[in-house]
């Protein structure tokens, strides 16, 4: 397969590009300065569920739109392009992905058409420490008659506080740190001995810490089988690193291309700052960077399309584009607030918003080091 | 050796007698800071008076002349005095710009009446200045000042702007370039001028960075009265003032490189992480980042200090002050940027009291400026270039 | 898709039979390299059958068309193929610039004679070719090539020198630019020919570098006879094929950024170096930058693979190759850096059999010209600046 | 004190570059294409031993200078800057240095006026592997009647092959990786069973492979106490460093300079290259990692000098300064290359041959990577 966007791919790209830069980063910013209690635009997630956005990944039996990683990602490069607050990752890539992936023909009924059209919000419960951890969660679910009861806290939850349905990963057998033994359970953010607490972050986006005491959840609240989450968890946390991947590539592209329009306006010395050749070196070099990260996004996204491909080598392909944006989105931001000089310091322009946006989607799903470490331990060595 | 020693002990008992506990360990925040001035702030009594005690023994400036209120220490004896606060983990008694860069310009090239007007008060803290360079449009290019001084007789009337002028809204005097020849090319027909913040004309507003609040404002100058007494230099030569006093401010800006007193971003990130059986910071990718940024910490130290020693000789070039500055912000920003990665997604909070409403987001967002303010990086290596190098056409 | 399964098939079958167990695995050293010529030398008479089994089919030029001795394969095939030599780790049936550099020029430039006569020798590797491109003084900058063809009515007579000729001692033919107007400026005025190095006035000096040594040579053309039926392309427009033929050789360059079929870099020091408790490399702040190396191959291995789709596809601006050849360079010096690291002292002895002649250090320093030859990675820098970022001045 | 060199020191670093300088690089490529038996020149040693070079760090009772390690670094540096194939790192700073510390009367008598007049060599046998790793002593000395006999192998021993004495690291107690349980042997080495192969390497400075089978010496070639050679090696290992860091910067400065030069003449597009504001900006920031690195180098010098100094603190400040060096000095030469262009790359050429140099002197008792792991295992963390 070639390693670029379908005719059809493209499409879509440039239509989640064009219903975002309608409002472009304006849309963060009105969020963020009018204190918005949800943080993010619930009528803007309805656009995006009627035009089949949200359910991107939904089978269209449960009213999604039946596509792959490949165009997930293409709508979180837009997102992150337009630094748009949604809870597209939370819900619709990792919730949905997890429900589409592991859940009974109601749990299914149930969410999936409210993600799809985008009414529904979905948050995963997940990390419980300050680092992407997947497989060191302590908060434990016990037997207590017909159902479970939750106990523990969890961190960094995306959206958490604006969830319809929180999917906790709790320990049902093992030890801290184990592989194996670990459910997942639908909770009612409602329901008693449940506590969340949104956490504004520096991006202006939001995450939640939730505390779970004494949480009592019915049988049916189960999500997959007992102990087994292991898998399907990999799986949907690869499928949400590829596009957060993608995001970064969005977000550092853009700070870029703000960047070059700086470089051709700005005068000093009686000069384009862009016809000084040092800045020219450093501008053609994170361009080739951000080529090079694209082709890794995308050849990760197309390999999680890929039927039958073994999870090992969709991790690999997977560790390598998250490193690689976030190593190259980095750059691109640092970059663009140092030739953006004193105004590249103010809020008043983009560029900080881009930083700010690159760091916490660094941190989302594992880090550079995190990946790199990946790849190293998957090759043993 | 042994006068040092005998200096040392007589130091070392002194700070023990008069370093207030208050003043001691690491700052906790900005708050901590002593910036003086008429409408000065003390965190606590003890803060007062560690100012106090302090700027009359003139240990604020050491090695500035007594006369002028400071401590006339020699470049040894200012070692031992900041080898013993160290020692002690005392506080600075005083955050200023009268003392970091103004004073050293003044020395060189103010008038006798000007060094016994304003020298003494900024040693003590009593005045707070503030900067006044940048302007809309001559960022790193100050060729293009606008800000117009024209002459009255004994006085100038002063219309303009500036901008990144910081503590603006707190500083008493400003240290100020504006234009007093209109016709001269480029550097020529500037001057350098100070006068008092609370002269009918000047006003001030803050300016909100990625950081948040923060202490940089725009400064409007509208019809300012500046007596002529109050030039610093020579007329239309304030660009020799102006450069002598950025090379005191770059290398202040690069000391940021050295880092806090604290402990190493090492063992903070291996306690916050977590180690390994072996006692390594459980994640190896970054603690060889960590590594390296250390390692150039430490070097970077030594160079700062081999800088000071070389100008005490007479043998530094001014120019290796852009190498300091250059290299000491980039090194900062480094270590931001690993701090926000050991700290993960608890660093990523903007608000509440966990976070301290965000400080180790906002600490890494400042530091972005280090390499901005005070001549962008790229200008301290095209400085490098054309005078430490002597590159063509640099 | 089935169609390619089934080509698949017929792909991994045909060679099965035909691939000889003498040309699969990891390259040992220089002379596995199949170069073909006049006067080719095979290691093993299977290295001889393996380029005359792999010729015969096209399949040492997969995409030409089957008229000039291609194997007239689509992209998709194309890339079965390579995958399929790649499964079964398949030494190159041919190495040859007239495969990678003058078919493709000629493809596109060329007469239908020209065609017909250079293309199917060259896929068949029985004539070898070199490039006359740079020369003393005229290195990045070509607008100053000196050599010389005057006009003789039905030929030319070139007189010149050349430099960094790869091979030029055992090449058999030349590509070559000559300035065949003096007075045109710059980049006008320079011609694409072709020539038999057997002519008279044609000699050859190798050049000795710091890997020892080289297979690049200093070419000497002393009223050297060239029929003018070998120009390619139109007279004095030479710089249109030469500049077409660069971007295929900056992608040629870059495609050792993609390194040897071989086992990871890190794989590799860990078996040499050890293991720690858990499995890693036992020597973590190498492990690290070998992981960032690893990482950035990795990437660009699907770089060049997605900028050869779109180029299929075109939709590839030709400037791309700029950044293939840029940054496959910088990352082979880099992997050959870290390799050196990790072999440590014994990767520092350079003569005798145990460290087969000191060829990890020869390898290292020869990386050294990557970002060097085909144009250096500062000229690489500015096309990219000038032709996909269209910056001012650029 | 101050962190400048003082006046003396500045007379000894003047002297020193006048006497290498005369020959320069031309006494390197004298003796590697002579293909020189001893790969280094006896009478440049000789001259040495008269200049009071050779005996740096020996005191005037043995016949040398007993300065300290500011001045054997400043000899260092110069050795660095013109590439002199010298026995100044193996035989007066690492072999000297241990007979200085451990020898008895007889021992010091014996050696050290010889290495003070430049006639005498000695050679440390103490790498068994490729990297450098001083507590990996697996070479062992067994008591044997009233002396010992030596098993094992060596490699890695700066100019072994033309050692007049070898002092080889042995293990007497303990097992492979300990820190105590090593001892120190003074060996001729034309003992029978001593098998000495000379390796030359790419920088044409020489090291030697050294076997040792069933080596039999006498009690009196022990020198220091048995098994107590832990704290001595560490003494003289971290001068070692200090005298390779301040090679590594008199290499990476001088490629610098010819870089330089090489900027301002060389012409192309019309211009000098020095002229190109991107080479210019990297010159810069090379410039001050230079000037950086060479503070870390006389700091840790000093610190070595300073009397009663922790060990702990010696070797952490010689860890920053070997780290240090070796990193800018790769850069220098890789920069120096790159910025030459084609003839960079040829032999004719200076610039390869510090690219060359720099290579075994970063590999020389603990490469960056080995000091910076110093560094945070020194921290604690």
């Amino acid at each position: 397969m070639a390693l670029i966007l379908t005719d059809e791919q493209q499409m879509l790209a440039e239509a989640a590009d064009g219903l975002l830069g309608e409002e472009g980063v304006g849309a963060l910013r009105r969020l963020r300065d009018d204190r918005d209690p949800d943080g993010l635009s619930r009528d803007l997630w309805r656009t995006f569920g009627e035009m089949g956005l949200a359910g991107v990944m939904i089978d269209e039996a449960h009213g999604g739109s039946g596509l792959g990683a490949v165009e997930a990602g293409v709508i979180a490069e837009a997102l992150g392009k337009h630094l748009t607050p949604s809870p597209f990752l939370g819900s619709s890539v990792l919730g949905a992905g997890l429900i589409v992936d592991l859940g009974s023909a109601e749990q299914k009924d149930r969410w999936l058409p409210g993600v799809a059209e985008g009414e529904a919000i979905l948050a995963l419960a997940l990390e419980e420490g300050g680092r992407h951890a997947p497989h060191r969660i302590a908060a434990r679910a016990e037997r207590d008659g017909n159902g479970f009861r939750l106990n523990g806290s969890k961190a960094f939850v995306l959206d958490g506080h604006v969830a319809d349905a929180l999917i906790v990963a709790a320990r049902t057998s093992g030890k801290v740190g184990d592989r194996e033994g670990v459910s997942l359970f639908l909770v009612d953010p409602g329901t008693a001995g449940v506590a969340i607490e949104r956490t504004a972050m520096v991006d202006a986006h939001n995450a939640a810490r939730i505390m779970l005491d004494d949480v009592r959840v019915d049988a049916d609240a189960l999500l997959g089988e007992l102990d087994g989450a292991g898998p399907a968890l990999d799986r949907v946390l690869d499928l949400g690193r590829g596009c957060a991947a993608a995001s970064l590539v969005g977000a550092g592209a853009q700070a870029f291309d703000l960047t070059l329009d700086y470089l051709r306006t700005r005068t000093q010395f009686g000069r384009a700052i862009g016809e000084f050749q040092a800045l020219q070196h450093r501008a053609a070099h994170l361009f080739t960077e951000l080529e090079i990260a694209r082709a890794a996004v995308l050849g990760a996204l197309q390999t999680l399309d890929r039927p039958g491909v073994a999870p090992a080598q969709a991790a690999r392909a997977v560790a390598v584009a998250k490193a690689k944006a976030g190593q190259v989105a980095e750059l691109a931001v640092q970059e663009a607030v140092q030739m953006h000089g004193g105004v590249g310091m103010t809020d008043e322009f983009d560029v900080g918003l881009y930083m700010k946006r690159v760091r916490v989607l660094n941190e989302t799903l594992g880090d550079v080091g995190h990946h790199q470490e990946a790849l190293a331990t998957a090759d043993g060595w | 050796m042994s006068e040092l020693e005998d200096f040392r002990a007589e130091v070392r008992a002194w700070l023990a007698d008069n370093c207030p506990a208050e003043v001691r360990g690491p700052m906790a925040g900005e708050d901590d800071r002593i910036w003086g001035g008429r409408n000065a702030t003390f965190k606590t009594p003890a803060h007062r008076l560690w100012l106090e005690r302090m700027g009359a023994r003139g240990w604020t400036a050491p090695e500035w002349p007594t006369e002028y209120g400071g401590g006339g220490l020699s470049r040894d004896q200012a070692k031992v005095l900041a080898s013993e606060l160290r020692r002690i983990e005392a506080q600075p008694p005083l955050f200023s710009f009268g003392v970091w860069m103004l004073g050293p310009a003044l020395l060189k090239f103010g008038t006798e009446a000007q060094k016994q007007t304003f020298l003494p008060p900024i040693a003590r803290g009593e005045i707070r200045w503030c900067q006044g360079y940048s302007e809309p449009g001559a960022g790193s290019d100050l060729a293009g000042l606008q800000t117009r001084a024209v002459d009255q007789g004994d006085h100038w009337i002063v219309n303009g702007q500036k901008v990144w002028t910081s503590y603006a809204d707190q500083a008493d005097w400003i240290f100020c370039l504006v234009r007093t020849d209109p016709e001269a090319p480029k550097h020529l027909g500037i001057s350098f001028v100070l006068f008092d913040m609370a002269t009918p004309g000047v006003s001030t507003k803050p300016i909100t960075l990625i950081s948040g609040k923060s202490p940089f404002c725009e400064t409007f100058f509208d019809d300012v009265r500046v007596d002529k007494a109050n030039l610093v230099g020579a007329l239309n030569r304030g660009w020799d003032v102006a450069k002598y006093l950025l090379a005191h401010e770059r290398t202040m800006i690069g000391a940021i490189g050295e880092g806090d007193v604290g402990r190493p971003l090492g063992q903070i990130a291996a306690d916050a992480i977590g180690r390994d059986a072996s006692g390594r910071l459980d994640q190896p990718m970054l603690r060889a980042r960590i590594a390296e940024m250390e390692i150039d910490a430490e070097a970077f130290r030594l160079a700062m200090e081999r800088t000071g020693d070389l100008a005490k000789a007479g043998r530094a070039h001014p120019a290796l002050s852009s190498m300091l500055k250059y290299y000491g912000s980039e090194l900062n920003k480094c270590r931001h940027e690993l701090a926000m990665a050991a700290g993960g997604a608890d660093a990523l909070e903007w608000e509440g009291e966990r976070s301290r409403n965000g400080q180790a987001a906002r600490d890494w967002l400042r530091t972005k400026a280090n390499s901005i303010e005070g001549g962008t990086s790229e200008i301290q290596l095209n400085i490098i270039a054309k005078h430490l190098l002597r590159l063509p056409g640099a």
